[in-house]
C-alpha cells in the first residue's frame, strides 16, 4: 500500500489513481468512429501487460527508449510502462526527419523505440545502420507493417499479450520495480530544438515533474474531472506536463484526438476543461472565425460585431469581477446567448475553466478578444528547463503584456544585464552528456539563465522583452528589438510571420510573409486572381495592404519613447513561406534568425542598398527529402517613419 | 499458384443479334491480382457482369469455387463471395460513407424484424458489431473525416474509395474492380494502387481488375488477359503480354 | 444558436447510433411530447381536437406509411386510399365479429390486412419501375374501392353501405363512439402514432431500413450487396401498408365515426401524397410536417373569409381554397422540392453553426 | 361456377350477336375517347418528359369554358374560338410558371407538379362556372343528336349519331396531328425534341416554344374530347377521375407511341365494356372502375415496355 508521502513516480501515481479513481476516465481516443475510453484501472491493466511485454523482450532498469509519434494512447502508456520498469523515455518530434532523428538517437544511446506507425517505422529502419545501440522497434499501430518480418520489430499488442500470460505470476516483481524508483531519480529527458546548434537532452527527474505539476494542479484547481485534448507535439515539455505529469497527480482525462487534422473537430466534441495553445493557435482560430463570418449575411454580421463590441467593452470587466452597470450586464447576456455561447460552443471552449498561452507573445487585441467572450485565457511564462512554469497569471491578474508573477514555489532574478533568472524545484538536473552546457545554463547556486530579457513591473508581474541576446543596437544607437517589432506585424491576421534586421545597421528593415488562409480569402472577395502564393504574395494590392499594416505597426512604435528609432524604413514581401523543412523555422515554429539571414543576404542587402526590386533564387525542401528552388523578383517598398524622425527633419 | 478459385470456360454472352463475349475462357488463381484489359467495347465490363450474374451468358459455364453454373442472381453471387465495383460509381449517393459501407454488412445481418421494430437486443448488438467491422474498413481506407457525409457530395477519387470501401465489408473472396482508378490525378492513383496492393496482401482477396492505364496494370497485377472485340487475345504475365503482338496490333488499332 | 453539441462526446456506439444523438434534440423532441399530452389537452377545445389534432395525427400516420414505401423505398403509389380503406374495413369486421375485444387490438391487427393486400399489389414492383408503378397501383386504389361498394359483407350489408365506430369502453372509459371524449380519442391516437412511428424510426435505421433505402439509391447496387430485391420491396410494401391501414382505422373509429368506401377514393392517395412530398421524401419529422401544411393549411384557408368579416358563400370558398392549395403546392415543388424538411435540417444546420454561416 | 366464367358467357355472345355487337361499338367510342385523352399525355410526355395528370381535368376544364360562355350569351362559335383562346393562354403559362422551374426535377416531382395543377385547374374552373353538373351544347355546334338502328342477326344494334361523330373526329384528329408531325416545320422539330434534346436544341429550336405548343396541342385535344364526353354523357368533374383510365391505356400503348395510344384506347374501351356485359354480373358488376388498370397491371407483368415499346436492355 502506498501512501501519499510516496508519490514520487508516475507509476506509483497510476497505481494510485487505479485505486483511487478506478471507474473515472483516465485517457480517450477518437478512434473508429467513437471516443474509446480507459478508466484508470482499466489504463493500469493496460500499461501492466504492456510494460510486462517489454520486460520479456529485453527491456531493463536504466534503458533509453525514444518514442516517435503523434498522440496517443498507446504512446502515452509506453511512458509508464517504461518507466515502471526504470526506463528513460526519450519522445521526439514526430515530424523530425530521420538526420534529426538520428542525431537524438545516438546521442541519447536509446535501446528501443517504440513508434506510432509504418512511416515511423521505416524512418527508424532507414537509419538503424547508424545506430548500434538500437535493438528493438515497437510498432502501435500494425497498418502496412503485415508483411515486414525484422525480428526485432514487435507490435505493442503481441507484446501486451506476452506480459498477461505472465500474471499473475509476475505482477508482483513489476510492482516491486516500481517502488524502486525515487524521486530524484531520471524519470525522462526533453530534447529541446534550440534555436541554434544541435539539440540538448534536458534530463528531468520524476520530482521535478511531480512538484512541478503539483503546484500547478493547485494553482488552477485541477482535480480528476478536468479533461484536457492532447493535441501539442510529446516531445514538447508542455504536453510532458500538461497531458501527461499533471494528469496523473490530478487525475485527470487526457483526450487524443482522431488524427493531426482533426483536432479542431475533435476539441468541440470534447470541450476540454482546460486548454494550452501557442499564440499562433489562438490566432488562427480568430482568423478563421473572421473569414467565416465575412460570408455571412449582412445582418449577422452586423449583430456579431456589435456583440463584439459589447464584449470588448464589459467582457473582461465581468471576467474579473470589476462592477458592470445593469444594462450594460443584461446586453452581455444577450451577446452571450446570441454570440459568445454560440461561438465558444463552435470552437469547443465551452467548459473551458484554465486556457492558457505561452511560448511567444500575444497580440493584445486577441487576447483581448478570447478574454472578452468570457474565457479564462491567461498567460504563463515557461522553459523545457523549469518543468515548463516559471511564471503564470493568477485569476484576476491578466494582462495582455505581461507573463504573469513567479510560479509557486519558484523564485525570479533579473541580471544585472536585464537577463531573468529563476530557481525552483522543477529546475532540470542537467543537459545529457553536455556538462559545459549545463554549467553556462545552470548555476552551482541553482539559478536557471533565460536567456530573456525582461523586468518585474510595479504589480510584480514579470514582462518579457525580447531574447537577451537578440536585443541589437542600430547604428545610430537606439535600441533595436526584433521580436517585438516582429509580434507587433504578426498582431495582423494577413501577416503570417516577420522578420526584423536592424542590429549594427543604419535604419530597422523587415521582411513579411503573408497569411496564405487569410489574404486568400482576402483576395477572393476582391476576385484578384493569381496563379500561385509568389504571385499572390508580390500583388501589388497585396503589397499595399502590408504597406497599411507597416505604418500602423510605425505609429505605435513612434509612441513608446524606447523603441521609436526601431521605426521600419523598408519592407519586403518574401515569395515563399517560412517552413520548418526548411530549417528556417524550428520544429516549434520559431523563426531561426541566423539561418535566415544566411539565407536571405541578397534580399537582406537589397533593403539596405535602395533597390526597388530584387531577383532571387532559394533552395527548398519537400517533404519527402527532394530539393528544388523558386526563383521570384520580390519588390522592395519604403515606408513612412513617424515622431522623433520627422521632428529631426524639421530641425534640419 | 496454388488454387484455383475462378474459372470461365468458353463463355457466349449475345445481346439480340450482337455478341458480347465469344468463347471467352481463363482462370482466376487464388490470391493473385488479375487484370483484364483491352479496347473500348473489348467486352470487359459484360465480363464482369456475367462473373457477378448481371448477364447470364447463352453458352459456356463459371466455376467458382468448384462450384460450376451458368445462371446466378447477383445477390447469389454476393452471397457466394464476390463483390464488386462499377466503373461509374454506383454508390447509394443519398447515404453517408458510414451507411454505405454498413450497407456491404447486409448479408452479415440477419436479425429478425421484431427485434428490428424495437432497435432492441440482438438487432441493436447486431448493428453494434457491424458497426464495428466497419469502422475497421474506414480506418483502413483512411477516410473518417467523411465518416459522416452523404456520398453524393464527395469528389469522385473519394467516392471510388467509398465504393472500394463498401466491396470490401462484404468480406468478399473475389473482389471485382471495374476501372477502379479512371478519372483519378496522379496522387489518387497511387493510393487506389496502394489500397488494392493492400488488400491483396493483408486479406488475402483475390483481385479481378480492368485498367485502362497500363502502367497500373503491370505494377499491380499478376497475370493479363487481353479481350479485343468480345475475343481473348491474350493471357499470361504482364510481361509477357505486353510484348504480345496480337496486344500490341490491338491497342493500336491495326485492321483485323 | 441554440445547439451547444461542445462536449457531447459519444463513447459507445450506442449512445453514437441513437436516433437523437444531440442532447438539445432531445430535449426539443421532449417538449413537443410534453405539449401534445399535457398541454393540448388542457388547452385545446373539442372542436380544435376533433377537426384539427385527430385527423392532423391520423394522416400523418398515413404519410409515415407512404414516405415508407415511396420515401424510403422510391416505389411511388398511388393506392393509398384504399389501404387506409383495407385497414378500416378489417377494423369494422374484426370489430363486429369479437366484440368484446378492445378495438386498440383490432386496429393494430387490421394494419395486417392492409399489409397483405399490399404485398399482393406490391408484387408487379419486382417488375416495373417508377411510373409504371405508380399506375399498377392505380389498380389497387380502383379495385379495392369498388370491392368496398360491392361486397356487402364487408359493411355487414347494412342499408346506408357504410361503416360505423363501434362503441367501446377501456378501463372504463369510453375510447370510442359519439359518447367518447374528444380529450380521450386524442390521446389514444397520439399514443398509437406516437408508438408507431417511434416503431418505424427503429425500423429504417436497422437493417431493413437501409435494404430500402439501397434499393431506392441504386437497385443494382443493392442487389450486388447482396439484398434480393423482392425481400426489400415487399417487406417495404408490407410495412407501409400497415401503417396506412391502422390510419384508416383510426379515422374510421377515432375521427370521422362513419364512412362510406368513397372516403378512401384517389382524392385521400393524392393528399397523403402531397403530405410525403411537400413534408419530403424519405423523413418521419417530415411527413409529420406534411400532414401539417397539406390538412392545415385549407383549414386556414377556408376561415381567412369568415376572419376578414367576407361573405363569401360556403361553395366559392371551398373552389378558391382548392384552386390556392392547388397554386401553393406547385409553388413549393418549385421553391423546395425537397419539401419542409429540407427547410428544416437547413433550418437546423444554420443553428448548429451559428453565428457562422456554414459548418 | 368455372362454367360461368368460361363457358355462359361465350354461349351468350353467339346467342345474341347482336348485343355483342352492340357492346363492342360501345366499347369502341368508349375507347375512341380514351384514346384521345392518352393522345394528349403522349404528347406531352413525348416533347417534355412530364407526366401530365393534369390532362383531365383540362378535358373537363375545356368543356366546362365552351359551356360556361354560352350560357353567359356568346354565340357557340365564339365560344369555341375563345375556348381555343384559353387553352393557348393556359398551356402558355403552365410552361412558363411551371414546366420551366421545374426542368430537370425528378419524375415524381414533376408528376407532383401536374396533379397541383389539376386541383388548380378545378379550383379555377370550380371558382368560374361552379361545381354543379352541365350539359353539352351539343347542336349549337351542329353536332348530330340522331339515331340509327341497323337490324342484323334477328336483332338491333343502335347507333347514336353523336358517337359516329365522335369516332369521325377522332380519326381526323388523328390525321391531323399526323400530318401535323410529318409535314410542318414545328411537327418535325417536336418529333426531334422526343429523339434528342440536345439535338433539337443545336438545330436552333427553343425547347420552351415546343413545350407551349405541346402543350396547346394537347388542350385543343382535351377541347375536342371535352364537348364529344360531354355530349355522350354531361359535362361533369367526376370526368377527371375516369380520365385517369387513359393512364391505363398509356401501359398498354405506351408512353411515346401515338398508335399505341389508339390501339390501347380501343383494347380498354371494348375489353372493359365486354367484361362488364358479359362477366361483370358475377362480381356485382361495376367493374369498369378497375378493369382498365387491372388489365394493364397484368399486361405489364408480362410486357414491362408497352406494345409498341422497344425492349429495353438495363446497362450496368
Amino acid at each position: 500500500m502506498t501512501t501519499t508521502s510516496d508519490l514520487d513516480t508516475f507509476p506509483k501515481y497510476l497505481l494510485r489513481n487505479a485505486k483511487t479513481f478506478a471507474e473515472r476516465p483516465a485517457m480517450r481516443h477518437k478512434d473508429m468512429g467513437i471516443w474509446q475510453t480507459w478508466t484508470w484501472s482499466q489504463m493500469l491493466d493496460e500499461v501492466r501487460d504492456y510494460s510486462l511485454g517489454l520486460q520479456a523482450i529485453g527491456m531493463k532498469r536504466g534503458d533509453k527508449v525514444a518514442v516517435v509519434g503523434e498522440n496517443r494512447p498507446v504512446l502515452y502508456w509506453t511512458f509508464l510502462a517504461v518507466q515502471a520498469l526504470g526506463g528513460v523515455p526519450i519522445p521526439i518530434y514526430a515530424d523530425s526527419v530521420a538526420d534529426e532523428m538520428a542525431y537524438v538517437l545516438d546521442h541519447a544511446e536509446v535501446r528501443f523505440a517504440v513508434v506510432q506507425d509504418q512511416e515511423q517505422v521505416d524512418k527508424v529502419l532507414s537509419i538503424k545502420d547508424r545506430l548500434p545501440s538500437l535493438e528493438t522497434i515497437v510498432y502501435d499501430w500494425e497498418r502496412g507493417l503485415g508483411d515486414y518480418d525484422e525480428p526485432f520489430l514487435h507490435h505493442y499488442k503481441d507484446l501486451q499479450e506476452k506480459g498477461s500470460a505472465l500474471l499473475p505470476g509476475a505482477e508482483q516483481g513489476w510492482m516491486d520495480g516500481i517502488a524502486k524508483s525515487k524521486g530524484e531519480d531520471l524519470a525522462v529527458m526533453l530534447y529541446t530544438s534550440g534555436t541554434t546548434g544541435k539539440p540538448k537532452g534536458v534530463m528531468l527527474s520524476y520530482d521535478n515533474l511531480v512538484i512541478s505539476a503539483k503546484n500547478a494542479n493547485t494553482f488552477d484547481n485541477f482535480d480528476e474531472t478536468d479533461e484536457i485534448i492532447a493535441y501539442l507535439p510529446l516531445a514538447w515539455v508542455g504536453d510532458h506536463i500538461f497531458s501527461y505529469a499533471q494528469s496523473l497527480t490530478a487525475g485527470y482525462c487526457v483526450c487524443c484526438p482522431e488524427s493531426v487534422g482533426t483536432v479542431t473537430e475533435n476539441r468541440r466534441e470534447i470541450a476540454p476543461t482546460y486548454f494550452f495553445a501557442p499564440p499562433r493557435v489562438f490566432e488562427g482560430l480568430l482568423t478563421d472565425i473572421m473569414v467565416r463570418m465575412e460570408d455571412a449575411s449582412a445582418l449577422k454580421q452586423k449583430m456579431f460585431h456589435y456583440f463584439l463590441g459589447v464584449a470588448s467593452k464589459t467582457g473582461e470587466k465581468i471576467l474579473n469581477g470589476e462592477s458592470v452597470g445593469l444594462m450594460d450586464r443584461l446586453l452581455y447576456k444577450l451577446g452571450d446567448v446570441l454570440v459568445y455561447g454560440p461561438l465558444k460552443n463552435r470552437l469547443g471552449m465551452t467548459r473551458m475553466k484554465v486556457g492558457y498561452t505561452a511560448g511567444e507573445a500575444i497580440g493584445p487585441e486577441i487576447f483581448r478578444f478570447y478574454r472578452s467572450l468570457g474565457l479564462n485565457l491567461k498567460q504563463l511564462y515557461g522553459q523545457t528547463e523549469a518543468c515548463v512554469y516559471i511564471t503564470a497569471q493568477p485569476d484576476g491578474e491578466i494582462s495582455a503584456d505581461t507573463v504573469g508573477t513567479p510560479s509557486p514555489d519558484v523564485e525570479i532574478d533579473i541580471a544585472d544585464n536585464g537577463e531573468v533568472l529563476y530557481r525552483s524545484p522543477g529546475v532540470f538536473m542537467g543537459y545529457y552528456k553536455n556538462d559545459d552546457a549545463t554549467r553556462e545554463t545552470k548555476t552551482k547556486e541553482g539559478w536557471v539563465h533565460t536567456g530573456d530579457a525582461g523586468f518585474i513591473d510595479g504589480d510584480g508581474h514579470l514582462r518579457i522583452i525580447d531574447r537577451a541576446k537578440d536585443v541589437g543596437k542600430l547604428n545610430d544607437g537606439s535600441m533595436f528589438p526584433p521580436k517585438y517589432i516582429e509580434n507587433k506585424l504578426k498582431f495582423f491576421p494577413n501577416i503570417k510571420e516577420a522578420v526584423a534586421i536592424g542590429d549594427e545597421r543604419d535604419f530597422a528593415a523587415v521582411m513579411l510573409n503573408i497569411d496564405l488562409q487569410s489574404v486568400a480569402n482576402w483576395a477572393e472577395r476582391n476576385n484578384i486572381v493569381y496563379g500561385s502564393y509568389q504571385e499572390l504574395a508580390q500583388h501589388p494590392l497585396v503589397i499595399a495592404m502590408m504597406a497599411e499594416h507597416v505604418d500602423q505597426v510605425n505609429r505605435d512604435l513612434s509612441e513608446e519613447e524606447r523603441v521609436a528609432g526601431a521605426q521600419i524604413h523598408r519592407f519586403l514581401v518574401l515569395h515563399k513561406e517560412l517552413d520548418a523543412d526548411d530549417g528556417e523555422l524550428t520544429r516549434t515554429m520559431k523563426v531561426r534568425r541566423s539561418l535566415i539571414n544566411e539565407r536571405y543576404e541578397p534580399l537582406i542587402e537589397a533593403l539596405y542598398d535602395g533597390s526597388t526590386e530584387k531577383f532571387v533564387e532559394t533552395e527548398v525542401t519537400f517533404e519527402d527529402g527532394r530539393k528544388g528552388t523558386i526563383k521570384a523578383t520580390v519588390k522592395i517598398e519604403d515606408s513612412k517613419v513617424y515622431g522623433r524622425e520627422a521632428v529631426r527633419e524639421a530641425a534640419e | 499458384m496454388s488454387e484455383e478459385l475462378l474459372n470461365v470456360q468458353n463463355v457466349t454472352l449475345r445481346f439480340g443479334g450482337v455478341t458480347a463475349i465469344e468463347d471467352i475462357s481463363f482462370d482466376i488463381q487464388k490470391g493473385e491480382i488479375r487484370a483484364i484489359i483491352g479496347p473500348n467495347g473489348a467486352g470487359k465490363t459484360s465480363m464482369l457482369n456475367v462473373i457477378n450474374g448481371f448477364y447470364h451468358p447463352q453458352e459456356g459455364t463459371i466455376t467458382f469455387r468448384g462450384e460450376t453454373r451458368r445462371k446466378m442472381k447477383p445477390y447469389e453471387a454476393a452471397a457466394s463471395g464476390i463483390a464488386r465495383t462499377f466503373q461509374n460509381v454506383a454508390l447509394f449517393k443519398n447515404m453517408s460513407t458510414l451507411d454505405n459501407i454498413m450497407s456491404g454488412r447486409s448479408l452479415k445481418m440477419n436479425r429478425g424484424f421484431i427485434s428490428q421494430m424495437f432497435y432492441y437486443g440482438p438487432a441493436r448488438e447486431e448493428e453494434i458489431a457491424q458497426r464495428k467491422k466497419v469502422e475497421e474498413i474506414i480506418d483502413f481506407l483512411e477516410i473518417p473525416h467523411i465518416r459522416r457525409q452523404p456520398v453524393g457530395k464527395l469528389p469522385y477519387g473519394l467516392q471510388k474509395r467509398v465504393e472500394l470501401g463498401r466491396a470490401l465489408a462484404l468480406e468478399p473472396d473475389l473482389l471485382l474492380l471495374d476501372e477502379p482508378m479512371a478519372g483519378m490525378n496522379l496522387e489518387e492513383k497511387e493510393d487506389m494502387s496502394r489500397f488494392i496492393l493492400d488488400v491483396n496482401q493483408q486479406f488475402g482477396t483475390t483481385i479481378a481488375l480492368i485498367e485502362h492505364d497500363m502502367g497500373v496494370v503491370m505494377d499491380l497485377a499478376d497475370r493479363v488477359v487481353v479481350l479485343d472485340y468480345g475475343k481473348k487475345i491474350g493471357d499470361g504475365l504482364p510481361a509477357e503480354v505486353q510484348a504480345d503482338q496480337a496486344v500490341i496490333d490491338a491497342y493500336l488499332g491495326v485492321p483485323h | 444558436m441554440f445547439y451547444r453539441e461542445a462536449g457531447q462526446f459519444k463513447t459507445s456506439y450506442k449512445s453514437d447510433q441513437a436516433i437523437f444523438p444531440i442532447l438539445q434534440d432531445r430535449i426539443g423532441l421532449g417538449l413537443i411530447v410534453a405539449i401534445a399530452l399535457i398541454g393540448i389537452p388542457f388547452i385545446a377545445t373539442d372542436g380544435f381536437l376533433n377537426s384539427i389534432m385527430i385527423p392532423f395525427l391520423i394522416l400523418a400516420l398515413a404519410a409515415i406509411g407512404l414516405n415508407i414505401l415511396t420515401g424510403y423505398c422510391g416505389q411511388l403509389s398511388l393506392g393509398t386510399g384504399a389501404f387506409m380503406g383495407v385497414g378500416a374495413y378489417s377494423c369494422y369486421k374484426l370489430a363486429t365479429i369479437f366484440p368484446d375485444v378492445t378495438i386498440l387490438v383490432h386496429i393494430l391487427l387490421s394494419g395486417f390486412f392492409a399489409a397483405a393486400a399490399g404485398v399482393i399489389f406490391g408484387l408487379p414492383s419486382l417488375r416495373i419501375k417508377g411510373l409504371y408503378l405508380a399506375i399498377t397501383t392505380l389498380a389497387a386504389q380502383f379495385f379495392l374501392e369498388w370491392m368496398f361498394v360491392r361486397w356487402g359483407w364487408l359493411f355487414n350489408y347494412n342499408e346506408s353501405g357504410a361503416i360505423q365506430n363501434v362503441p367501446q369502453k377501456l378501463f372504463g372509459v369510453q375510447i370510442t363512439g359519439a359518447a367518447a371524449d374528444p380529450v380521450t380519442r386524442y390521446l389514444v391516437v397520439l399514443s398509437i402514432v406516437v408508438f408507431l412511428t417511434w416503431i418505424a424510426s427503429n425500423i429504417i435505421r436497422g437493417r431493413i431500413g437501409r435494404s430500402w433505402m439501397m434499393i431506392r439509391d441504386m437497385d443494382i447496387a443493392a442487389e450486388l450487396m447482396g439484398i434480393k430485391p423482392l425481400n426489400a420491396k415487399l417487406s417495404a410494401f408490407a410495412v407501409s401498408s400497415y401503417f396506412c391501414g391502422v390510419a384508416g382505422a383510426l379515422m374510421v373509429f377515432f375521427w370521422l365515426g362513419s364512412a362510406e368506401a368513397d372516403v378512401f377514393n384517389i382524392n385521400l392517395s393524392f393528399q397523403v401524397l402531397f403530405m410525403v412530398i411537400i413534408g419530403g421524401m424519405g423523413s418521419l419529422i417530415g411527413s409529420f410536417m406534411g400532414a401539417a401544411f397539406i390538412f392545415v393549411l385549407p383549414v386556414v384557408i377556408r376561415t381567412i373569409p369568415r376572419v376578414l368579416g367576407l361573405d363569401i358563400g360556403g361553395a366559392t370558398v371551398e373552389h378558391v381554397s382548392t384552386m390556392a392549395i392547388g397554386a401553393l403546392i406547385v409553388l413549393f415543388l418549385i421553391v423546395e422540392p425537397h419539401g419542409l424538411a429540407r427547410l428544416w435540417q437547413i433550418g437546423k444546420e444554420k443553428l448548429r453553426n451559428w453565428p457562422f454561416p456554414y459548418g | 361456377m368455372l362454367s360461368e366464367i368460361f363457358v355462359e358467357p361465350f354461349v351468350l355472345m353467339a346467342d345474341i350477336p347482336d348485343l355483342l355487337l352492340q357492346t363492342i361499338w360501345e366499347g369502341f367510342v368508349a375507347g375512341t375517347l380514351y384514346a384521345l385523352i392518352a393522345l394528349g399525355f403522349v404528347l406531352i410526355f413525348k416533347a417534355s418528359g412530364v407526366f401530365n395528370f393534369a390532362q383531365g381535368i383540362m378535358v373537363v376544364f375545356a368543356a366546362l369554358t365552351l359551356v360556361g360562355l354560352y350560357a353567359n350569351g356568346v354565340p357557340a362559335w365564339l365560344a369555341l374560338i375563345i375556348t381555343i383562346g384559353v387553352m393557348a393562354i393556359l398551356a402558355i403559362s403552365i410552361e412558363r410558371v411551371v414546366l420551366r422551374p421545374l426542368v430537370g426535377q425528378n419524375e415524381a416531382i414533376l408528376l407532383m407538379a401536374t396533379i397541383g395543377l389539376s386541383l388548380f385547374v378545378r379550383g379555377v374552373g370550380e371558382t368560374l362556372f361552379g361545381g354543379e353538373t352541365k350539359t353539352m351544347i351539343t347542336s349549337e355546334l351542329g353536332l348530330p343528336t340522331g339515331i340509327t338502328d341497323w337490324n342484323v342477326f334477328d336483332g338491333r344494334v343502335t347507333f347514336q349519331h353523336i358517337d359516329i361523330a365522335a369516332v369521325v373526329i377522332a380519326v381526323l384528329m388523328v390525321a391531323g396531328l399526323a400530318v401535323f408531325f410529318s409535314k410542318t416545320r414545328i411537327g418535325r422539330a417536336l418529333r426531334a425534341v422526343a429523339d434528342d434534346h440536345q439535338a433539337a436544341l443545336s438545330v436552333g429550336i427553343s425547347l420552351h416554344q415546343i413545350w407551349a405548343i405541346v402543350w396547346f396541342a394537347s388542350g385543343v385535344v382535351a377541347l375536342v374530347t371535352g364537348i364529344m364526353w360531354g355530349a355522350r354523357s354531361d359535362v361533369s368533374f367526376a370526368l377527371e377521375v375516369i380520365a385517369l383510365k387513359a393512364l391505363a391505356v398509356l401501359i398498354l400503348g405506351g408512353f411515346t407511341s401515338i398508335p399505341g395510344a389508339i390501339v390501347g384506347g380501343l383494347i380498354i374501351g371494348i375489353g372493359e365494356k365486354l367484361f362488364e356485359v358479359y362477366w361483370g354480373g358475377l362480381l356485382g358488376g361495376g367493374t369498369e372502375a378497375w378493369f382498365a388498370y387491372v388489365l394493364a397491371l397484368i399486361f405489364l407483368l408480362f410486357r414491362p415496355q408497352g406494345l409498341f415499346g422497344e425492349r429495353i436492355i438495363e446497362r450496368v
